[in-house]
């Protein structure tokens, strides 16, 4: 047990902050850390920074090196988010295609499929997006209805995706669609890519709560991708978007703990600014709070450790979902209660809130996407307790 | 014994909810909510002229119709659950309860009949940047001066302050609290309307300088009147919440009988069942509380100032759960602007807030109950 | 919509204050309102109480006059438990006869039935224990074990009860048995009367994490009673035992919410005795302890207005025992963080926990017995809301 | 970066798990648990002579096998799991620690060797009638004359207080707080165990009436030892709690597996499952913060003290609701005085209480982080 880092890593370290020190000035400094998906401010900024990442190659940067990437491990793949946070560096525009795409492409795919579509993503020239969502199958991905059909050298393809980040800007989408309808239902399912602009292809941005639009809706009407575009093999998507979503636990954990970290900070930095700070029970809650958020470096760091060690996370990984967002909507909440009246009052019009308003809202869709509390509870109560499962008419798993 | 609404009191409940469904449905909040102003003329026109509401509850000798505390409850409730933009809270529960409750005749008369006819839309300007819901929040100073008084400094996060036509103001003179009366077209008077996270109900900026008032009640014995209507106003904005928090419950319970995952709908799953569960528990908690306070405010007995902040804390918590749990049953379309659970979760959190928080509450019940 | 009472029932409350004025007195008030059903200290005078009060005409007061009832309303009834609570009378022995046993046989008994049994009850001279909970029946009653077959002119019986309470004390059981194995789950149940003081009956204390045992586990082996003691008819006593448990709800609340209301003023008179009540922490926590409290008393109001109006209660009375066995709790453990360190030291020896450490521990049992917390969030959903039911392997309905 | 036990100590793990399988069984706990002294000389010896659990963590220069505290951290967790009642904490945790962070290598060289070897049973006597655990509570008073000091006074709550041989007082002197060395049996030392609701850690209360006591450490220096020890006993606490917990979440578990109810293994239900599920959570960020305090404490940090109040925070609250929910998943049997459960429980409570609450702690932790 020792949480210093080795001479190596601390090399490795040194040089990611060199880089981002002599790299990250001018427009792209003043970018800030912000820009969720829904923020089009600076995305031109966003796209040209990270096509500095690619050709300095910090995109694909745990890719093995024979498809281009580096082969970090995943302790230096952790420094390098930690130092991207902490340098308060732009939202990545790349995440769907570095994160999840590659790695199942790694994982599935055919070798004309790696030639052709990881170089795009290594140097960030094309940006993917991901359909596995629809309007019934939000939890259960097994229900996806989404139809592709075989017309002669082309899949065609009609349906609809929900919860789709950055559609508007995507390239191409990685979706999961019905191949065979009289198949039992994770058995008919194909993992199709396709381009995005295309006539049968239109994007609709999905406005939420906040007064903006985090996500997309995509329509299929028709829309064509050249037949050899499937996955991992025809009616085999299911397994293959399996495997998509284990990629998406990753090591992004250490950058969002940070990132909670200094929203942490902030809520304190608030109180004491509007001297609440000496109010006996909110010092409860900012201890609280604070607490929450070094758990998660505590939690984050045992998984990297087992994912060292075993190459995969221990049980503790399995509820970091359920930890972070649970935290992040009392901290919102604590916001709130912190600001008092002034928590009503936007930053401006027509419907503009500010970070902790924004933390608010937001977080309440946090404990949805992405498998909603409920979802991880039942994933932890019987893959890692164990425990029975319910009688279910369908054989669906749950995401 | 008897802890009921009465046949007439559930008619007027039917009579108001079946106006509101008409009047203000969904399409209709979203409407009003994005314009400044915050409500529909027309719709408060109706209110006053076909219903009586603005009147229901001012004695008869002031063109009211002199029904009691509990018709009040009744109304808000049912304007609570629909959302309805109009600055009913603000003419109503702060500014008719201040003037009623001031002891000054002249007021009354002047006002009161104004505000039952829906022709007035009057408010209370208490709060300043502080925040503050005590008598040491209040430091805006009026400057007496012949006979004639001035105000001077500003007022925040007023409701409806930038759309009423009677502003009643607490300010501080030499001798301590006095209440005012302002024109909301008065001279020296600057408004601004704030852009707000709920915005179903409206805020504004007001300014001062060297606006003409009017004493309301005598002066420095203002606080003796507030701190009657604060009582009065909680009991009202729980209320409202017990209205809201139970439609979040009904939208929560029909949601999870129709929405089918993994076979089945939600609702037969427990997680999902026993949360339905732990609203309803709470929600009808919260309608006890709130129509036990309606009650003791009706009869203006010694038990309003505990019971109005019993109902504000519990009710206030049990509103933001169900709408937060309301949001969390319907999944992903819960949390686009297009579903209208985010209106309730916004107005929860803003009802909260509004008069002091859970835990103001609780601290001034202690006190009240010798703690 | 008015909390007063009228002239009539202040008349009957002014009734009850008289008598008890009278006879609460020498050891019966020195009793106090004490004496669970395992405190056997006073037992001998509680008894005789009892008998006071069945003379009194105090027992059986909400039972009709046909049957020697005083058919008092249930405000009368909510009074009389209201007096009888602040009074600090003591702790009634003939709960089950008079509550539960005496309404079923009124409801479903035969007239040999009535004419056997309720005269005992009124009296006070026979008390009765319930036989429903086994150890693999706890919240699923359709499952009881226990057979019953038929020998002549007597039933025979073998099996095993828990959650007894008052067993040892009690000269006759009403039990629910399977006398027909082959049909369906609940189709097989009778609801049998049985003479306690039999060889074939043994009764043994279950100890609680109390120390103390306020419940006894019931052998029986090969016991016996006589044939015409069943109630409601061979094979009909899922119905039967239903009826039981809806007359437990009663009116019984407005006392136990005084009960309540009590024991949170001695929490509020312990943390100022102790100049604790100053700290803001603990000023919200008794606020919200008292909070809950009052709100118990409204939503008792309120189920009694509807009790009155409609002759069920509605649906915050569904919550009631969801609601205060939680209330407890959570007062309990306010009680140990008051006490701090002294939570920890027992008035005395074996194991003598005072009145908050019996609240601590003897509250973590409420929230199981008769119907867990998760059953009463099953029934809520399920038959106030209207939810619908999980696919159920077996026909059991959840008590 | 490396948050895992190495080999050695995951073998000292399954050892020490195995010896108290054997010597600490369910019968066995309860057995020692209703007896006054509360723990069984035989098994404590052979925790010495066989395993060296006493001087595990002791420097060799004293007798001990020097081990870190991360080593310790393993041992109190599986004693924790075990409910070992054993006068190990108060002997190391808190006698141990005191002594070796005093300064006084007279003491240590004096005292450490006969710990190291089981012979010597020892703790701290800090808490008074005050329960408090800050340097305000101890009101105690040590008087100088000639050379040598005497105690008058009481402590209470004090751990094993009842059986230890050697008593770690703390005292006031003209200087300040000072630590005194007493033995078990001094002359003028009344001892009286107490009935504790939790049995399974035993409590006594002293009276000391002019009891010879001899300086540890500097005089007036003895918060700056005692500062630390509490860290670090802290630190040892949630260690224990951490197992405590796990063995709650694994009772719940295992029995939710195999109680059928309504035709299903009660596991089946997500009222089950998703409270095993939190459970889960918590005991796995319990571990997580238990581990990184140990850490802290093997290297004696900066981090210390701010991870130490963090580590009994947590883990108190997820003992306790484990040790909670594990009574509620049982159902009748989880409240039988014959089940394992509310052992568990009430260690739960005891612990969480022990060495300050988690409301103390938050406070200390706020002044910690400079909030």
């Amino acid at each position: 047990m020792d949480f210093r880092f080795n001479q190596g890593e601390e090399g490795f370290r040194e040089e990611v902050r060199t880089w981002l020190g002599e790299h990250l000035r001018g427009e792209y400094a003043a970018l800030g850390g912000g820009g969720g998906p829904a923020d089009e401010r600076g995305w031109d900024v966003r796209l040209a920074w990270e096509k500095e990442l690619g050709q300095a190659g910090w995109i694909g940067l745990g890719w093995p090196k024979e498809y281009g990437g580096r082969g970090a491990s995943i302790v230096e793949q952790g420094i390098f988010n930690e130092e991207y946070a902490r340098a308060n560096a732009p939202a990545r525009t790349s995440f769907f295609g570095e994160g999840l795409l590659g790695p199942t492409l790694i994982a599935f795919g055919s070798e004309e499929q790696k030639q052709r579509f990881l170089p795009g993503i290594l140097r960030a020239e094309e940006l993917w997006c991901q359909g596995f969502s629809e309007p019934d199958a939000g939890s259960d991905l097994a229900n996806v209805k989404t139809r592709a059909t075989l017309d002669g050298d082309e899949w065609v393809v009609t349906g609809q995706k929900v919860w789709t980040t950055l559609a508007h800007h995507a390239h191409w989408i990685f979706a999961v669609c019905r191949t065979d309808p009289d198949a039992p239902k994770h058995k008919g399912l194909s993992f199709l890519l396709l381009p995005m602009k295309q006539p049968g292809i239109e994007v609709k941005p999905l406005k939420q709560l906040t007064g903006s639009a985090e996500f997309n809706e995509v329509f299929f009407d028709e829309a064509r991708t050249s037949a050899d575009l499937v996955v991992g093999g025809v009616n085999n998507g299911w397994k293959v978007a399996m495997g998509t979503l284990g990629f998406e636990r990753g090591t992004a954990f250490l950058s969002m703990q940070l990132r909670f970290d200094n929203e942490c900070q902030s809520v304190i930095d608030y109180a004491q600014k509007h001297d609440l700070a000496r109010d006996p029970l909110v010092r409860q809650k900012l201890a609280d709070a604070w607490i929450g958020v070094q758990i998660m470096k505590y939690n984050g760091l045992r998984t990297l450790t087992k994912l060292l060690a075993t190459g995969s996370p221990g049980p503790e990984a399995s509820t970091s979902k359920l930890y972070w967002s649970a935290w992040h909507q009392r901290l919102g909440e604590l916001e709130m209660e912190l600001m008092g009246p002034w928590s009503e009052v936007l930053a401006g019009a027509p419907y503009e809130p500010d970070d902790f308003q924004t933390t608010f809202l937001a977080s309440r869709a946090e404990t949805i996407y992405t498998g909603s509390s409920e979802i991880q509870r039942n994933i932890i109560g019987e893959q890692v307790l164990g425990l029975p499962r319910e009688p279910r008419p369908t054989e669906g798993t749950p995401r | 014994m008897n802890f009921a609404f009465s046949e007439e009191q559930e008619e007027l409940r039917r009579t108001v909810r079946s106006f509101l469904e008409d009047k203000s449905p969904s399409a209709e909040v979203r409407r009003l909510m994005e314009t400044e102003e915050g409500f529909d003329p027309a719709v408060w026109r109706q209110m006053a002229e076909q219903l009586g509401l603005q009147g229901l509850a001012i004695p008869e000798e002031y063109g009211g119709s002199g029904f009691t505390y509990v018709e009040l409850v009744v109304v808000l409730e049912e304007m609570g659950r629909a959302l309805l933009c109009a600055p009913y809270f603000s003419t109503i529960a702060l500014a008719a309860n201040t003037i009623l409750h001031s002891g000054d005749d002249a007021a009354r008369k002047e006002l009161l009949p104004g505000i039952a006819s829906g022709e007035t839309i009057a408010t209370l300007a208490f709060t300043e940047d502080n925040g503050r819901w005590d008598a040491e929040g209040i430091t805006m100073t009026a400057t007496k001066s012949g006979g004639a008084y001035t105000l001077d400094g500003h007022k925040m996060f007023v409701l409806d302050g930038h759309t009423a036509g009677v502003i009643v103001v607490a300010a501080r003179t030499g001798d301590g609290i006095s209440l005012f009366q302002v024109a909301g077209d008065a001279s020296g008077l600057g408004r601004t309307a704030l852009q707000t996270m709920d915005q179903t109900r409206k805020q504004a900026r007001l300014e001062f300088s060297g606006v003409p008032a009017k004493l309301i009640g005598a002066e420095g014995k203002g606080w003796d009147t507030l701190g009657r209507v604060l009582d009065l106003a909680a009991v009202a904005l729980a209320a409202e919440q017990v209205g809201g928090a139970q439609k979040c419950l009904d939208m929560a319970v029909d949601y999870a009988k129709v929405r089918v995952q993994f076979g089945r709908p939600i609702g037969s799953f427990q997680a999902i069942k026993h949360k339905c569960a732990d609203m309803l528990l709470e929600v009808e908690s919260a309608k006890s509380a709130a129509y036990y306070a309606g009650w003791a405010a009706a009869e203006l007995n010694d038990e309003l100032p505990v019971v109005a902040s019993l109902a504000k804390a519990y009710c206030s918590d049990a509103y933001f759960h169900a709408a937060a749990e309301n949001i969390q049953i319907h999944g992903g379309i819960g949390f686009t602007w297009e579903h209208d659970a985010h209106l309730y979760f916004k107005r929860a959190k803003s009802s909260e807030l509004l008069l002091g928080d859970p835990t103001y509450h609780r601290e001034l019940l202690a006190q009240r109950i010798g703690i």
